[in-house]
């Protein structure tokens, strides 16, 4: 069946036993809504330095947007940013590929998990549930960064 | 097939719907139920879009060449089809707009603009209720912005229906107008238009109905309802898109300022001053959606010939029905009335924790077309603490078969996410 | 036939348009020149229509099932063509409305209710032309008595150009807005872009181009403009009736306040407080025009396909033609420039005193089709001191015959009232 | 020709050489405007008891309006309110008709010349030029007998 490109079980899995999930202390918090749906999302980061160390977030949403959240935080949390900001690229890559992108090994090392998306890609009104969290977590970033050049300078 | 008593001969209508033959995802037919969103066309409608464009096109009203005369007539005959359907006093009362929004906004702006006794300002009052399209609520958030006037509503009751226990607390001496859906997209309650109108006129507030889910369904008489505006929009009631309607009382639309200004709408025109030709082209600035109300005069045709009394008891026997057997599959949870009584064809439900998106996906991929969301009644969500409902909505082509494959489809959904 | 350099395969073009075909009064063939009130709609826009409404007609954005994803893509995808037809540097910049009436309407609202910079207020001035179009008249002089603004305007010479003499008297500090048309729909002046945009520039005012006579004629870059603002309308370039556009700057839709409120436009709604979505569906309240863009996305590849520097072409060379040998009629008066020089395709003029309906009808007779009265543009009829004018207007199917037709016709009305 | 049926001889003569044009006093005066192509006229009367003594009219339009006018004055002048209110009834019946009323011999006893306008009634946008003069006149009557009413009162 051409959902199941969709719905892998990888996604499922995350869907079902999210990582991370629950509101924790950080840096930022922002809240992200898709207006094409109404799925929301609240996400925290904290840095150390460069150093991602927790990325943390409640909401609701579909399958899509739950397990995007729970990848994104299995594979970011640890990172540098540099190295986070990379997967985050690629991520988006991917999902604004229409379909037209069949991920290689070297995509596959950036996005481990997260290349599960890929069938996702074909399905215009879920791209933006699977980045919900991505762009949350893009913003929140910002914010958080933002502050520490700002307390730095 | 299961048979119910008061069911169209749906074969034969269906033959009249073009897109019904239409075959998704690797063969299978599709299973339309997301008539609250759009309906389909009949092939009668398309018929008289090209008819028009390919031997009458031409701008209305100012013409005296033979085009021009008979666009002129056929946009015209078009508001006359319209004010027989829901049987308007006076034809000049129907008023062409692009949809139901723009005429819920028009209201609301010409109550901001207007003198006394009509005047909405920091004095006064707007009253909506909680089940309200986003339509139907953010003009009216707009007007008090920009006016200071205070927005109150109707809160719901736990099943899905207005509650009106405080309605002399709610709409008082202060409010100016009461605006009301008549029948709710979201959750298919069919409300009580007369305990509100009565109540609206003891305190002389001006009633606008929001007939977007009503007039494609059943049979509607503005003078029955005893408003004194009722919109509507046309893609829902196998019109094209691009057309909205909206009736007003007469003497209201004299007393009234415009709201669009420019050509179509004036009388006189000099660089100091203008003066507006009477209702309704005063509300119909620039080149009216004029196919389009050809279309729209069309489908009404269609509709009245099959006979509204009809359509309703057709889908009033699919939706009760449709009710029983949804209430069969396990978890699943009806937002809204779980009876057929007074109720539209519009039914929201949840599936356990199967977020919407997903539901609506797994029913996709077997050919069924449900909406999932809010469906543009976000604070309807919020009151019943669900960030979103799968909706079914049926209409004079949909089959108690539609209903089978739907709750088949939804069996699919459990075992998938099972 | 006559042969002109520079003209399109004019019987090719025709096989395009069936209602060209039409014949009227008793055997004749219409000579249709009323292309400034509407173009006529070739085979691929109603081909683009049909098969929209046959194939995949649903409601946009918001649904998961395959119909929502085909016409959104269809929808968004017309909106991608509109944006590369005028050089907008975004898609997101492009607003479908309903017409171009709209399109000026909406932004004369969101400057009633912006903030500062942009808000229009009893301190500041509004800029429009004497030959503007009702529709970029009526909606200035509404915002002027709504917000106490004071509304100037640029005069007339006496063969129908802009007096630009006084440009530093008319454009000051004060000035919040200059809103003037590109091609006048009356007199045919192509006005002077730049010599206003620096101006308006130099005080800090905003610019609004109503291009409905121009975008469908020649080749439009919006970038190239210079323009804040840009409105132009679906039915006179060959598309559906029922939709405009509006190309705004990005950070000026950002800044700028919505206008009609409802679905689509909003990001997050509740009783208490809406956000609104991102241009450009913060300013589309309601179901959209969706069949409608969908068709003038098609008429916009089937004039790119022509290509419009060759239509434009075409029409300064049956221009050229008309201009010359309708100054051969007797007692016949051109208002407005007498040569194809910085000139559109519409000819207004009156012959001797023969009242213009008077002209029109005999035409007609013949199966010629002109518009006649004051053409939506009153204060031009006044400024002239005329009761109305008759008008020719000529598009890419327009021959030499037509204007060959038309000279011939009018020597038959000057014999009927001889 | 078929035009022929809309600018009869009588018509055009009319056009030509309009009766009764010009303003002189009255007891009101009124300016109606055809929105649709806009024709105008100013219009004024003069009522000596029930009696009307003057039809006085300005104004621009068409041939239709124009001799519609000069029609206008030749017939009411001169005629008590009571018949002129028929022949305005009788005239405006015409006008509506959409070319489906033929004159017989009790309408052309009552409209006299005007039966000349039959044949525009197959025109509808020209109808209203037609009846742009016999409008004002009944608005400016109702003004000027208000007015006299209010006067005696
Ligand atoms: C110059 C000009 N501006 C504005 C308009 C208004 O366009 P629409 O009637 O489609 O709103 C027209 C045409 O009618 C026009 O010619
Ligand atoms: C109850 C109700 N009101 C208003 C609307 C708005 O109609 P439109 O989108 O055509 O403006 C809709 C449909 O979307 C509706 O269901």
């Amino acid at each position: 069946m051409k959902l199941d490109s969709m719905y892998q079980e990888l996604i499922l899995d995350h869907y079902k036993h999210p990582h991370g999930r629950g509101l924790r202390d950080g840096d930022a918090e922002v809240h992200h809504v898709n207006p094409t749906c109404g799925d929301e999302i609240t996400l925290r980061v904290k840095y150390d330095g460069e150093t991602l160390i927790d990325v943390s977030y409640e909401g609701q949403g579909c399958s899509i947007s739950q397990a995007s959240a729970s990848v994104l935080n299995e594979l970011l949390v640890g990172k540098d940013l540099s190295e986070a900001q990379k997967i985050q690229a690629t991520f988006l890559e991917l999902m604004q590929s229409k379909g037209k992108i069949e991920p290689d090994e070297a995509m596959e090392e950036v996005l481990e998990d997260a290349v599960a998306f890929a069938g996702v890609s074909k399905y215009p009104a879920r791209v933006k549930c699977a980045l919900l969290s991505w762009m949350a977590w893009k913003d929140a970033t910002a914010q958080a960064l933002g502050d520490a050049e700002r307390k730095t300078a | 097939m299961t048979q119910l008593p008061g069911l169209l001969d749906i074969e034969a209508i269906r033959k009249d719907f073009p897109l019904l033959d239409r075959v998704v995802h690797d063969g299978k037919k599709i299973v339309y139920l997301d008539n609250a969103a759009t309906s389909q066309k009949p092939r009668q409608v398309l018929d008289a879009l090209n008819a028009y464009y390919e031997r009458h096109n031409a701008n209305v009203h100012r013409g005296v060449h033979v085009l021009a005369e008979e666009a002129t007539a056929l946009y015209e005959g078009a508001r006359d089809k319209i004010a027989t359907f829901i049987n308007a006093p006076s034809r000049d009362e129907v008023i062409f707009t692009k949809n139901a929004s723009e005429s819920l906004n028009l209201v609301a702006n010409m109550l901001g603009w207007a003198d006394e006794p009509y005047r909405v300002d920091r004095e006064t009052e707007i009253v909506i209720t909680e089940m309200e399209h986003h339509s139907n609520i953010v003009p009216w958030q707009l007007l008090a912005q920009r006016t200071g006037a205070k927005l109150k509503w109707f809160g719901l009751t736990d099943d899905g229906r207005l509650d009106l226990s405080n309605i002399e607390e709610v709409i008082t001496e202060k409010t100016k107008i009461v605006s009301f859906v008549l029948v709710s997209n979201i959750l298919g309650t069919v409300n009580p238009v007369e305990a509100i109108v009565r109540r609206a006129q003891e305190v002389g507030a001006l009633v606008l109905i929001d007939a977007s889910q009503a007039v494609p369904h059943m049979p509607i008489d503005v003078q029955e309802l005893g408003a004194d505006f009722v919109a509507f929009t046309g893609h829902k009631m196998c019109g094209p898109t691009g057309i909205g309607v909206l009736w007003g009382r007469q003497e209201l639309l004299e007393d009234l300022p415009p709201f669009l200004g420019g050509g179509e709408m004036i009388e006189t025109v000099s660089m100091h001053s203008s003066t507006y030709a009477p209702a309704p082209h005063k509300f119909e600035a620039g080149t009216p959606p004029i196919a389009q109300a050809v279309g729209l005069g069309a489908a009404v045709d269609y509709l009245t010939s099959i006979g509204m009394d009809k359509i309703a008891a057709h889908e009033h026997a699919i939706t009760e029905y449709a009710v029983k057997r949804l209430q069969e599959v396990p978890d699943l949870r009806i937002i809204g009335p779980t009876t057929a009584e007074d109720r539209g064809a519009a039914i929201s439900f949840v599936l356990g924790d199967i977020h919407p998106h997903d539901v609506g996906q797994v029913l996709d991929e077997q050919g069924i077309a449900v909406r999932v969301g809010h469906h543009c009644a976000r604070p309807v969500c919020l009151r019943y603490g669900i960030p979103a409902t799968t909706r079914a909505s049926f209409y004079l082509y949909s089959s108690p078969a539609d209903v089978d494959a739907l709750v088949a489809g939804l069996e699919h959904v459990r075992n998938f996410f099972g």
